[in-house]
């Protein structure tokens, strides 16, 4: 009798408790329900699953939302490998090739000895500190600085720093993680596909003169590759030039005429 | 529906299941519980109001029911064997809520000793009549027929007078109780 | 305590002692794990605030019910344990879904903190606090928030102090983590200059 | 091939993801009971008791539990395992119940016994739920008895309540305080990354 009474309590108390609970999350599961597209959860399952944020979204399950939505590529995620990839695709019904590989690119060539400094920097190195010392050291408000912060966070050890003071991308290893271009103060690193023949090293958006006295390098956006151009695959966009690689034939004739340099052949032909 | 009712039967067997064994566990360690509880609360009172003995009244500890809802715990303290006296605690209420002393008594009805177990007076104020050994001490050797009144034959702490009277009113209360419980011991 | 009249100092008092003085992170130990966990980005360690204070100041109250009208009544007070951390687990599970259905903006901003949310023991652990410190009603709403208040005062400082941590050269086996604990030490610290300013 | 295979799992727990380091999780008790190397046994052995039988049963029962309540069920299921444990300790240990305190049923939302039974007892068999468990429990406890005996030596001078230190010593009282126990374990993690990274 004593135990029938000592356990009944607790008993009743704990099971009504749970019972009232259970049907009230029942309840709500019903009132707020909201459709969620299943095939989020099956891509989720292929992700890293750590939240890293290496793919620019709140988390694994934001990123798999945006995947289903078709807002991000079936390789978004930069964690998992290629086998993983083509998983997300045949649950989405998609070829991974939607978009090609891309790699990162360092969109500047002022180098130490090409571009003038303000004044020496002696602080922090990490470009993000320099930024905050009077905006940098270099002459150039859009130059890379040289402290080496892309190349501390690249995940994957794809960027390294060369003795002219500009990161170097390794190819084979690079992800297009876009990790990079996210910390560099100036969003030096762009990403671009691996095959991009041609394109102008440079962020600069400073006019012809201003060009001229601070970088050796630089597009100045003086228009000479526009005017040589023969398949009219260049524009000039806010002072720097910018070539349209659908339209070029790689001719080599913008190469002639640029005074500085800033054009480049990346493959050969 | 079918969903709500899963749910609901799943969680409710795991929180039933749950309650049932630990209703028995927690009957199996009540008594343990409630000893050690009682040692690290009372033994150290049990020790200060008998000069000695040779028991573990914690141990031997007696439930007396006072009514249909009280119930109280006296410790019997033995020497050789033999009852020597019973402490039980007696409650007065003072500045800052209940106030509890353990007193211990011969069986003769004769004070052996008291010592407050909890308390919540005002610390520097209240706690002098709590500490004072000399205003502790007026108790012993009275007992059963002391009228047991501040001003009458205890003399309070001064500037610690309701602390005082609600002491005095624990041990009177506890002295009035003595022949019913000295009979339900020896029982 | 539960008698005793409070005053609007006192409340101001118990404030002050749940936010500064007994800093739930950095004294009384409680809610680590996400304190290292969402520390490391600005916008995570404001969100997981907003979760926590909205989490808390409502269990608070919530399981104080519990206690006082179900357990203490029918004398089962040892399975507090398993009560409250129940109610704290269907509470932000019924949150989680009632905020994915109604705002999905302030989901996407706090939703994916609620499910961490359960298993912070700063929210139980208060609950367990308000019981011992035999609060009453309105004084267990009061230390539920400050406590809140104080986890999310102690997170947001760490998550400053983290972000500057990119500019910083730390030694390779100290990072993350590591670092991260030794400067939750030295905030400690300083919040011990707080004591005596409240019980 | 099978027995290797539970000794893997029960040695995980005691080098390679020994918790609270190498598996941050349970920080709260690690930091709060290590202040005194009985204290740290004791909490340490609370939560083994509580990671082995919550991940047996789990596991037992993990083909019944419905996927939309397992978390309240395997909550239901620790906080049994942890009410018994706080009954226990009461009824034969009173004086470890006192130091301990709240961090005894605030076992029931340490990540490591619910982490485990997600991420391991609801996927795999009994014997291999139990040697993680007990692996786990273990480590768990000689990272906190390593920590309390740091920090009891030079914060009290004390080992398991004994002095052991000079008599001159004057105790680094900071050890004890809890900006102590963070800065402590801090440290100790960051040795522990030193080691592990000259084992690669």
């Amino acid at each position: 009798m004593e135990v029938l009474k000592a356990t009944i309590y607790p008993v009743l108390v704990m099971g009504g408790l749970a019972a009232i609970y259970a049907l009230g999350l029942g309840i709500a599961a019903r009132i707020f329900y909201v459709y969620v597209d299943p095939r989020i959860a099956e891509v989720e399952e292929f992700l890293g699953g750590a939240n890293c944020g290496g793919c620019g979204y709140a988390g694994c399950s934001d990123c798999a939302a945006a995947i289903v939505e078709g807002k991000a590529p079936v390789n978004a995620c930069v964690a998992v490998g290629p086998d993983k990839w083509e998983a997300v695709a045949k649950i989405l019904g998609v070829s991974v090739e939607a978009g090609e590989r891309q790699v990162a690119m360092i969109m500047c060539r002022g180098s130490k000895d090409k571009a003038k400094r303000k004044f020496q920097y002696m602080g922090i190195e990490d470009c993000r500190a320099a930024m905050l010392a009077g905006g940098g050291d270099k002459e150039c408000q859009y130059g890379c600085l040289g402290l080496g912060t892309c190349v501390k966070n690249c995940p994957f050890g794809a960027l390294s720093m060369g003795e002219d003071g500009l990161p170097k991308v390794d190819k084979d290893k690079c992800t297009g993680c876009g990790t990079c271009t996210r910390v560099c103060p100036r969003g030096i690193p762009k990403l671009v596909p691996v095959s991009l023949k041609i394109a102008v090293i440079c962020s600069s958006h400073d006019t012809p003169p201003v060009v001229k006295k601070i970088c050796e390098v630089g597009c100045q956006g003086c228009g000479l590759c526009k005017k040589a151009c023969p398949e009219k695959a260049i524009t000039i966009v806010d002072a720097l030039s910018v070539v349209d690689p659908s339209k070029c034939t790689l001719c080599g004739k913008c190469f002639e005429k640029c005074p500085t340099g800033a054009i480049q052949q990346l493959l050969p032909a | 529906m079918r969903e709500i009712v899963k749910l609901i039967v799943v969680l409710t067997a795991f929180c039933v299941g749950s309650a049932f064994s630990l209703a028995f566990v927690k009957e199996a360690t009540k008594e343990r519980i409630e000893y050690q509880k009682l040692k690290i609360l009372v033994a150290p009172a049990v020790k200060a109001v008998f000069p000695s003995y040779d028991n573990d009244p914690i141990l031997e500890r007696v439930k007396v029911k006072l009514s249909e809802k009280e119930v109280i715990n006296v410790f019997p303290a033995k020497k050789a064997g033999s009852l020597i006296g019973i402490a039980y605690e007696g409650i007065g209420s003072g500045h800052g809520g209940a106030v509890e002393v353990l007193v211990g008594i011969d069986l003769n009805g004769k004070i052996l000793g008291i010592k407050v177990v909890k308390h919540g007076e005002t610390p520097g104020i209240g706690t002098k009549a709590v500490e004072s050994q000399e205003f502790l001490n007026q108790f012993k050797g009275k007992g059963v027929g002391s009228k047991l009144t501040v001003g009458g034959d205890i003399e309070a702490v001064s500037g610690a007078t309701e602390t005082s009277t609600a002491i005095t009113e624990a041990v009177r209360k506890a002295i009035e109780i003595f022949p019913k419980l000295k009979e339900e011991v020896r029982g | 305590m539960e008698q005793q009249v409070w005053t609007f100092s006192d409340y101001i008092m118990l404030v002050v002692s749940g936010v500064l003085v007994n800093n739930i992170l950095l004294i009384r130990f409680l809610g680590n794990c996400p304190f290292l966990g969402v520390s490391k980005k600005m916008d995570t360690a404001v969100g997981m605030t907003f979760g926590v204070i909205f989490v808390l100041t409502c269990t608070g109250p919530i399981t104080w019910f519990v206690e006082h009208y179900l357990l203490e009544k029918f004398d089962i007070v040892y399975l507090e344990t398993l009560a409250f951390i129940l109610t704290i687990a269907v509470f932000v599970q019924l949150v989680e879904m009632a905020i994915k259905k109604i705002s999905p903006g302030l989901y996407r901003g706090l939703g994916i903190y609620l499910p961490l949310i359960t298993t912070n023991c700063c929210i139980l652990g208060t609950c367990f606090y308000n019981i011992r410190f035999k609060f009453g009603f309105i004084p267990t709403i009061v230390f539920s928030f400050a406590s809140a208040l104080g986890f999310g005062l102690a997170l947001i400082i760490m998550a400053g102090i983290r972000e500057r941590f990119h500019y910083a050269r730390i030694p390779k086996c100290f990072q993350d983590t590591s670092i991260g604990l030794i400067t939750a030490g030295l905030i400690g610290l300083s919040f011990f200059a707080f004591a005596g300013l409240a019980k | 091939m099978e027995g290797s295979r539970v000794v893997k799992e029960f040695t995980k727990g005691l080098w390679k993801e020994i918790p609270p380091f190498r598996f941050v999780l349970g920080l709260c008790p690690a930091l709060a009971c290590s202040t005194a190397v009985r204290d740290g046994i004791g909490m340490g052995l609370c939560l083994t008791f509580v990671l082995v039988c919550s991940n047996v049963l789990i596991s037992l029962l993990r083909k019944v539990i419905p996927s939309q309540v397992r978390i309240p069920c395997f909550i239901v299921v620790v906080a049994t395992f942890v009410i018994i444990v706080e009954l226990v300790t009461q009824a034969y240990f009173y004086p470890l119940y006192m130091a301990l305190g709240i961090f005894i049923p605030l076992i029931v939302v340490n990540c490591i016994p619910l982490g485990r039974a997600e991420a391991f007892a609801s996927k795999n068999t009994v014997i291999y739920s139990l040697a993680d468990g007990l692996g786990m429990g273990l480590g768990y406890t000689c990272s906190l008895t390593v920590l309390a005996i740091f920090r009891e030596i030079f914060g009290k001078g004390t080992f398991l309540y004994h002095h052991i230190m000079w008599s001159g010593f004057e105790p680094f009282a900071f050890l004890q305080k809890p900006p102590g126990a963070f800065v402590c374990l801090g440290l100790m993690l960051g040795i522990m990354n030193l080691i592990g990274s000259g084992e690669k």
